[in-house]
């Protein structure tokens, strides 16, 4: 251990163990975890704490913008910068104006859940310390991976490692810190 | 258990990571190349002698330009609603075809919005439509269909390429994983953007390309709308009919559905993707196709119906375009969109290939020839009687439609050589799920 | 300050009296490609040896100024300018001023007779014809062939040079071969000389061919016209011993019957006829006039006929016969007579002297004298009808085309002079003119076109157009308009008065020789005299005075009676759209639908629907038709209310020379006509079973049940009790004026002149047969005709369905891009250069008035000289929708002298180019604001509907129900 | 497994992301600008002439009034270019015998235009009224400038349709009195307008601004 880590990955064959370790693992105090899976496991993203409430938020408030300046819009531009009259219509059409202004509103709520998505997840991402642990590659097809960081304040090498271990694995391999 | 989810990963992940293509692939990329060569040469030929090469006159100013247009945003908007739908109902059927299915409604929509730019008389003004400020200082004239429905299909583009993306990433984790050579790992990986499946990303991915999905629905609804309104608020006496909207979103839906159909039978054969598309996934399409094409009859009885009520000129437009010069048309639609797909009242004929392709090509040309019937048919009947004319197609807008077909075919193609087509995460989770049930 | 240093003006004359000054009035394209004028540019202005791509109206603008020169120089009588148009001296033109249209009187010949018209010019270039107020024949009104003159001026295919068995000559050449052969001539005092050419009505034209008489008293002179009144002249000598033309006063008419022919569409006075018809009809104080037509085939006045009478040519005469024998003239012949004579026997009666009977050119002589005498018998001459010496006299010794033949064919003809005309074309069948002019040891043809007679004469001479000569015509009444050229010759020529002038030793200088026939005439005060029928473009108190009759009614007897052979009659008729065939290349009379037909681009043989029935015919199967023994193959169309046993052909098609227009297109029916009986002859048909495609713009015909043309009885509403639609939306206000037009169906006699005037106005594409088929004519203003009742005598109804720029217009709201817009005078605009093309605008049009440059219609064979474009309007490029846009310029131009010299427009002071041809005032624009507008009071008039009014789209335009006392509403 | 990456590939993905969306601002913007810019309109860019006519001379110091050669001005639709007469009526006494006339006496003895290269032009779908505008208290300079100091002929304005409408949406503040309409300098306030002109013309926007009031 002569190079810093990043922290202790211990490999598992089902999510059944990796929720277990994950139990245990706060049981033990630790608090800076990270789990890693070939598919998402909700109740486990539970146990960790994961609250993604806000998503729905971003997706209300960009409709909300986007409705508004699209109406906005059309109004100013269709009866205010250049009043013209359109088959004896009145200047503010709004009921002309409502279906763009839904399909708009929808654009934004879409385009912004989905981008607001990466930024969360602070994606893109190329270069992660967990993509140097050998047999990593698996947790996109069929293994199960559980991380104790190295800066969580009870992280200590030999004995985390020994607590991984513990929770018998297939194997624990330490996550170098990028240098 | 362990071994069963390498496997599906692996028999899935082959197909885009194999160097063998086989030569069938081959061929079909050559024959659709070849028809979107077709297409870029009517394009650029439209586009130098102006909209006059095709049959288009006074009244009949739309003819094969808005009639492929409505077939094609018919096939997109019904195949992302079934997408859409499947999310939300986290039915197993989802994880298998939902993938394709968004892949099938994107380039519909890829299809689709070539018409509207170029049957424009003068189509490099096409983005006067959007509001920029000009130093002329006029802006669109938001009151017109045509402005929605360039705001509507621009959507439609925009979020279901990012829907389709964004469910892709875990999968192309996957192949960037699996993938052999370095090149293919670092393209899959950037493609990936460092997609390492996290736990907590996993809940987040989820709950946005579910919130997406939802959104999906109402848009569609709008859209097909839209794209009914354009004909629906004009005065033409067969298409001032308020139930037009209901009638494409319907007929929309059928078609979307059989062409789902029809690539999922495909896939089934050509990919040997059976286990992953089942006779119980291809038997529930079929069900929803048979019921589709129930509706769509039931929305054709409603017309009558409501012709029969309105009377007049939109009755007797609506009998022309049934009895007159271009019944054909419609009795066409009713054949192959409605009283072909009865055969899947079988369960044989639902669960076996050549049924499906038979039956998803029929419905897919039936809604075809409706979108003809009612565009051509219904502009036949007009006010005055001394401006009627005729309408036949020429070889240069036939030649742009099937133009359109070979672009749709060579990007399915591509899809399907190089990316995942049925959701590989998902089907992991599914049978996760039944193990540890 | 125009008036520089003299010197200098006489220079610029004489330059603009060369070659090269007419150069300036020539296409501007090829002005700033002619060598020498690019090599005066690269000279003079080095830095802009570019200038070639300089556009079409900044050329214009620039040149304007030498331009006017040319003009003004003209105004002080030198020699010079003598070719250039009299600017100062046409009407209302307070002074040449550059970009600002000037407007020029003068006199279009159709047939021999005069009709004024007013041409407007735009730096030189005549743009626009219309009706001379001034004028007996027009009353400001025009015909379809006035207004196409504006292109057969600028006719590409005109000739430009001398031709010597075709060959190309210099005029030096042709002066040098010309001058002997004349002298030798005058030696011979004419001997074998004999000269060809069409009746002609203008004095001068007289006076030139009488001297020339003097100076050749042995030449022989033959006058022809396919299109002859040979039987009226017969039969007027016949019956009053000398030739006579006769008036008819329609103003004064209570009962009007015609006798076949068209009385609103074929007579020399036929726009003054139909003006004075519906004047008439608009008498209050009087009941309405009955119109009576017995005819073969459905004509214009007997589309507005009250009642129709369709008879087979070979009954007229029994007809007419019966018809006097009621109103107790000679004895009814053994045949049984026609139902409906004692009923029109008795209107007759009862009218009296109010009463005109008239029977059209292809009538029999015997037609015409009992004529004469039922209409002295009612005692109509007098009081509707004058008697005056032929406008177009023929002197006894005058040969006839038959003559000629029958000289060349004896070689008695030495030498043939063909003035104008294309006689080798329009000869009838049994005369081989073409083959006999070959045998003529020296022939010389004066035409226009290098022609079917043009190529069989040794010589051909250009012939000047019309607008670009000098000449003087007379009226149908014999009102002697002057004929003045508006343009320098686009293209060097003679007229036929230059061309006898040089003949007859008076010179080739048609201002003069003119000016010399009216000096003779006035003698004292010419000057003064001459300057003012310039102006008005009529000589005031010239009309013929009546004459005194002396007759001898019962010589109809003595006249020999038609020789009925078995067969079907066929009938020959000139051509609505190309009268003879000398309108054959003229791009926007070939696409013009022809009234009743709505044919366009050729002609058809026109049956009965019996007929049909009985030879299992359908419009578009072939015929072969076969009249002594010569058969042609034509497409047959079946014309409702045609005479069932006759078969009319028009006259004029199947041309091989006409030029890139008229070539090849339709059938020659000169090939069957027999001299005999160049009008009425017997024939066989047969079906070969073979179709020929026929181009029409209207498919349907009938009504459908609709209420789209109404009809009303005297005093009797339109609207019914129809409630007044309400609408979602608010009223929009327009304060100052608001277009409104509106077209009474009454007086609409269908005749298309507002047609062709909207295509002139507005540069409208032409856009050729193969679109037109494709259904992408683009008239601005098409004529709706529509059939109801019988298709054996059916009633015909006329609508000229322009833009109605509806309030709530449909078409605006589905523009995505405000490509079309209200204007706050509540026009309907169109602004094309804003338009894509989505072509939705037309989706949602329930008129279907508007027009898509489908194609680039600008850059066709058929497309028109850029000189003949109205700079005012601009032209529209492809992929954008145009449409009537009630003549906007026209507003705009009157607006803009309203604001500049402060004051309101007044009433009537914009007029819509379709308004202003219309020979019954049908069209009526102005501004519906003003309760005192003429519009307006039109707008209150009972008869007036909206058309779709239920569609409550609030069209500007609305219609005046059709009057028929018999029938009831709808 | 190894890295696929380093580290620095995140940061210049992500760069590169960023840089694209910065790009496609930073394009509008510039399209924006540049449409408007006076250059892109040829503003103040001279045309080659035929003959080197200075209007800081004529109408400058000798104080010629625009209306002696561009007669027409308050009359019709074109302001009218002098005929080549116009200018011999001075310099048949003046300049006589300067080369740089040349093209004015040959034009005039062969009666052949001067051909101008147009500095003003509008597109041939747009039509401009002059005399409406100058009999309506528009000034000549209000479009052209102060010609009185420019020597050669340059465009002042855009004369883009925007700019126009600025003009057609509001008018009172660009109107002069009658009498100030040839003057050069004078600074249009509108405020000297007699009132009566002014009301008409703030309810006059709307027809100014309708499409056929310049298109047809």
């Amino acid at each position: 251990m002569t190079h810093p880590l990043y922290g202790l990955m211990a490999e598992f064959r089902s999510p059944d163990a990796l929720m277990d370790a994950v139990k245990a693992a706060k049981r033990a105090g630790f608090t800076r975890l990270d789990a890693f899976s070939p598919f998402p496991l909700s109740d486990l993203a539970e146990e960790l704490g994961v609250r993604t409430t806000v998503i729905p938020w971003i997706a209300f408030a960009a409709a909300l913008i986007g409705a508004v300046i699209q109406y906005g819009s059309q109004y100013w531009m269709n009866a205010v910068d250049y009043p013209l009259n359109v088959g004896g219509r009145p200047l503010d059409s709004w009921p002309a104006f409502v279906p763009a202004t839904l399909i708009v509103a929808i654009l934004w709520a879409g385009a912004a859940t989905l981008i607001g998505l990466l930024l969360i997840l602070r994606l893109p991402r190329l270069h992660h310390p967990v993509f140097a642990v050998h047999g990593f590659e698996r947790v996109s097809n069929d293994r199960f991976f559980l991380c104790i960081l190295s800066d969580d304040p009870l992280f200590e090498p030999a004995a985390t490692r020994n607590f991984l271990n513990a929770l018998s694995p297939e194997n624990v391999r330490e996550v170098p810190a990028c240098g | 258990m362990s071994s069963e989810p390498q496997a599906v990963t692996s028999t899935v992940a082959e197909v885009p990571l194999s160097r063998r293509f086989g030569l069938i692939w081959w061929i079909a990329l050559v024959v659709s190349g070849a028809f979107v060569l077709l297409l870029g040469y009517t394009l650029v030929s439209v586009t130098i002698l102006g909209v006059g090469v095709w049959g288009v006159n006074i009244p009949f100013v739309w003819g094969f330009d808005l009639i492929n247009y409505a077939w094609w945003i018919g096939i997109a908007n019904g195949a992302s609603l079934f997408a859409a739908i499947l999310v939300l109902r986290r039915h197993d059927l989802r994880t298998s075809v939902n993938r394709f299915a968004e892949g099938v409604a994107l380039f519909a929509v890829i299809c689709a919005g070539i018409f509207p730019i170029f049957h424009l008389g003068r189509p490099w003004l096409f983005y006067w439509t959007f509001p920029y400020p000009a130093t002329f200082q006029v802006w669109p004239q938001f009151r017109s269909t045509l402005t929605w429905d360039f705001w509507a299909i621009s959507t439609h583009a925009i979020v279901t390429s990012l829907l389709w993306y964004v469910g892709l990433i875990p999968d192309l984790a996957t192949l960037r994983d699996r993938a052999r050579s370095k090149t293919a790992k670092r393209l899959y990986g950037v493609f990936a953007l460092g997609w390492r499946g996290s736990v907590r990303h996993w809940a987040y991915h989820q709950r946005a390309y579910r919130l997406v999905a939802i959104l999906v629905l109402p848009l569609i609804l709008i859209m097909q709308s839209t794209v009914a309104f354009e004909f629906a608020v004009t005065l033409v006496p067969d298409w001032h009919e308020t139930r037009q909207p209901l009638h494409f979103v319907a007929t929309g839906l059928a078609q979307g559905l059989s062409i789902v159909l029809l690539v999922a039978v495909l896939l089934r054969w050509g990919l040997r993707l059976g286990h992953y598309i089942d006779e119980e996934d291809v038997d529930l399409l079929g069900k929803l196709v048979l019921a589709s094409a129930l509706v769509s009859g039931y929305l054709y009885l409603d017309e009558i119906a409501s012709a029969l009520l309105a009377g007049g000129l939109a009755q007797d437009a609506t009998f022309k375009r049934i009895t007159g010069d271009y019944a054909g048309l419609y009795w066409t639609a009713i054949v192959y969109s409605i009283l072909i797909p009865q055969l899947f009242w079988l369960k044989a004929a639902r669960q076996s290939t050549i049924a499906g392709i038979f039956v998803g090509v029929s419905i897919g040309t039936g809604i075809w020839f409706d979108r003809y019937s009612i565009i051509v048919g219904g502009l036949q009947t007009d006010y005055l009687p001394s401006i009627s004319r005729t309408y036949s197609p020429t070889l240069p807008e036939t030649g742009l439609f099937l133009g359109t077909v070979g672009l749709f075919a060579a990007l399915l193609l591509l899809f399907v050589r190089f990316l995942p087509v049925v959701s590989m995460f998902e089907i992991r989770h599914d049978e996760h799920e039944e193990n540890s049930s | 300050m125009r008036k520089g240093a003299p010197f200098d003006l006489d220079a610029v004359r004489t330059h603009l009296a060369t070659e090269e000054g007419a150069r300036l009035w020539r296409s501007l394209e090829e002005l700033s490609d002619a060598p020498e004028v690019r090599r005066y540019i690269e000279a003079e202005f080095p830095d802009i040896v570019q200038a070639a791509s300089i556009d079409r109206r900044t050329l214009l603008r620039l040149m304007s100024a030498s331009l006017a020169l040319g003009g003004l120089a003209a105004c002080n009588g030198s020699e010079a300018g003598k070719n250039a148009p009299l600017l100062s001296q046409s009407r209302n033109m307070p002074g040449y001023t550059p970009g600002v249209p000037l407007t020029v009187a003068t006199s279009m010949p159709l047939n021999g007779y005069g009709r004024g018209v007013l041409v407007r010019t735009q730096e030189g270039r005549p743009i626009k014809v219309e009706g001379n107020p001034l004028h007996p024949a027009s009353l400001g009104a025009t015909d379809v062939f006035a207004q196409a003159e504006i292109l057969s001026l600028y006719d590409p295919d005109r000739s430009d040079t001398p031709l010597q068995n075709g060959a190309p000559r210099s005029w030096e050449e042709l002066t040098n071969f010309i001058r002997p052969v004349r002298n030798e001539l005058v030696v011979g005092e004419g001997r074998g000389l004999h000269i060809l050419m069409p009746p002609t009505s203008s004095p001068t034209l007289h006076r030139l061919m009488a001297q020339a008489r003097q100076l050749f008293p042995f030449a022989q002179w033959h006058l022809f016209s396919p299109v002859d009144d040979d039987n009226r002249r017969i039969a007027a000598t016949a019956v009053f011993g000398r030739d006579l033309d006769f008036v008819y006063d329609l103003t004064q008419a209570d009962i009007i019957v015609t006798l076949g022919g068209d009385l609103f569409a074929e007579e020399p006075g036929h726009l003054r006829y139909a003006a004075d018809y519906q004047t008439r009809r608009r008498m209050q104080d009087r009941p309405l006039p009955g119109l009576y037509a017995v005819e073969a085939r459905l004509s214009l006045v007997g589309a507005r006929a009250d009642q129709r009478i369709p008879l087979r040519p070979r009954d007229f005469e029994d007809f007419v016969q019966v018809l006097a024998a009621a109103l107790g003239v000679g004895s009814a012949p053994s045949s049984a007579p026609h139902p409906s004579v004692s009923k029109l026997a008795d209107e007759l009666r009862r009218a009296g002297a109010r009463s005109i009977v008239v029977a059209g050119r292809e009538q029999p002589a015997r037609v015409h004298a009992l004529v004469h005498a039922i209409n002295a018998r009612l005692g109509a001459f007098g009081t509707t009808i004058r008697a005056i010496d032929p406008v177009r006299p023929v002197s006894a010794d005058t040969g006839t085309l038959v003559d000629l033949a029958e000289a060349i064919e004896s070689g008695g003809v030495s030498r043939l002079v063909v003035l104008g005309g294309n006689p080798v074309y329009t000869a009838p069948a049994d005369i081989d003119l073409a083959s006999l002019v070959r045998r003529v040891p020296l022939s010389l043809h004066l035409g226009q076109h290098r022609d079917e007679t043009a190529v069989v004469c040794q010589w051909h001479i250009p012939e000047l157009h019309p607008l670009e000569s000098w000449g003087d015509l007379r009226a149908f009444d014999g009102t002697v308009g002057l004929r003045q050229p508006v343009a320098m010759p686009l293209k060097p020529g003679l007229s036929q008065e230059e061309f006898l002038g040089l003949l007859a030793g008076q010179g080739p200088d048609g201002r003069a020789l003119v000016q010399a026939t009216w000096h003779e005439a006035w003698g004292e005060g010419f000057e003064e005299r001459w300057a003012r029928s310039l102006e008005g473009g009529v000589i005031e108190g010239s009309a013929s005075p009546l004459v005194a009759l002396t007759d001898r009614f019962d010589v109809a007897a003595e006249l020999e009676a038609r020789t009925n052979s078995a067969g079907i009659d066929v009938v020959f008729a000139p051509d609505p759209s190309v009268w003879d065939g000398s309108y054959a290349n003229n791009g926007w009379l070939q696409e013009l639908p022809k009234p009743l037909t709505k044919l366009v681009w050729g002609n058809a043989a026109l049956i009965a629907p019996e007929t049909a029935a009985i030879f299992g015919l359908s419009s578009g199967d072939a015929i072969d038709l076969t009249v002594e023994g010569r058969a042609i193959r034509a497409p047959v169309w079946i014309l409702p209310g045609h005479a069932p046993g006759a078969v009319t052909l028009t006259l004029g098609y199947g041309r091989q020379r006409a030029g890139r227009i008229g070539n090849g297109i339709g059938f020659d029916a000169y090939a069957v006509r027999p001299s005999r009986q160049p009008w009425i002859a017997s024939g066989e048909i047969r079906k070969p079973g073979e179709r020929i495609p026929l181009i029409s713009t209207q498919q349907h015909h009938s009504l459908q049940g609709r209420d789209i043309v109404r009809v009303v009885a005297p005093g009797q509403s339109a609207v019914g009790e129809s409630p007044e639609h309400s609408s979602l939306y608010p009223e929009w206000p327009y304060e100052g004026h608001a277009w409104g037009m509106a077209i009474d169906l009454d007086a609409c006699i269908g005749c298309n002149a507002c047609v062709i005037a909207c295509q002139a106005e507005n540069n409208i594409a032409v856009v050729g047969p193969e679109e037109v088929a494709k259904g992408r004519e683009m008239h601005w203003l098409r004529v709706d005709r529509y059939h109801a009742g019988d298709p054996a005598n059916p009633g015909t109804y006329f609508q000229p369905v322009p833009c109605m720029h509806c309030e709530k217009a449909p078409c605006e709201v589905v523009c995505p891009v405000n490509a079309t817009v209200h204007s706050s005078e509540g026009l309907n605009d169109m602004v094309y250069n804003r338009c894509i093309g989505t072509r939705t605008c037309s989706n949602n049009c329930p008129y279907k008035v508007r027009r898509f440059n489908f194609l680039d219609y600008q850059g066709t064979d058929y497309t028109a000289s850029p000189d003949a474009m109205n700079p005012q309007v601009t032209v529209r490029d492809r992929g954008v929708m145009e449409k009537c846009t009630y003549c906007v310029q026209r507003i705009g131009a009157a607006r803009a002298d309203a604001r500049v010299e402060d004051r309101p427009l007044r009433d009537g002071e914009v007029t819509t180019a379709c308004q202003q041809s219309c020979p019954t005032q049908a069209i009526v624009f102005g501004d519906v604001n003003d309760p005192g507008s003429a519009v307006s009071r039109l707008k209150q008039s009972p008869r007036n509907y909206a058309l779709l009014g239920n569609l409550n789209t609030k069209p500007r335009t609305t219609y005046l129900a059709r009057v028929e006392p018999s029938r009831e509403n709808g | 497994m190894a890295q696929l990456f380093t580290p620095a590939a995140t940061t210049l993905f992500r760069v590169a992301i960023v840089l694209m969306g910065l790009g496609a601002v930073s394009a509008g913007v510039l399209a924006y600008g540049w449409a408007r810019s006076g250059s892109t309109w040829n503003v103040g860019k001279p045309a080659a002439q035929p003959i080197p006519f200075r209007h800081d001379l004529h109408s400058g110091s000798l104080g010629i009034d625009c209306r002696y050669c561009h007669s027409t001005v308050e009359r019709a639709a074109d302001a009218g270019m002098p005929s080549a007469q116009t200018c011999m009526s001075c310099h048949s006494q003046v300049w006589v015998g300067a080369s740089v006339l040349d093209p004015v006496r040959s034009s005039f003895i062969l009666g052949q235009p001067i051909q101008w290269a147009s500095v003003h032009r509008l597109p041939d779908h747009a039509y401009f009224h002059h005399a409406v505008h100058v009999t309506k208290g528009v000034g000549c300079e209000t479009c052209h400038g102060r010609v009185d100091q420019t020597p050669k002929t340059v465009k002042t304005q855009t004369m883009s349709m925007g700019w126009c409408l600025d003009c057609h949406r509001n008018p009172v503040p660009h109107l002069r009195p009658r009498e100030a309409v040839f003057a050069m300098g004078y600074e249009p306030h509108g405020r000297d307008l007699p009132e009566d002109v002014r009301t008409f013309y703030q309810e006059a926007s709307r027809r100014l601004t309708s499409c056929n009031t310049c298109h047809r």
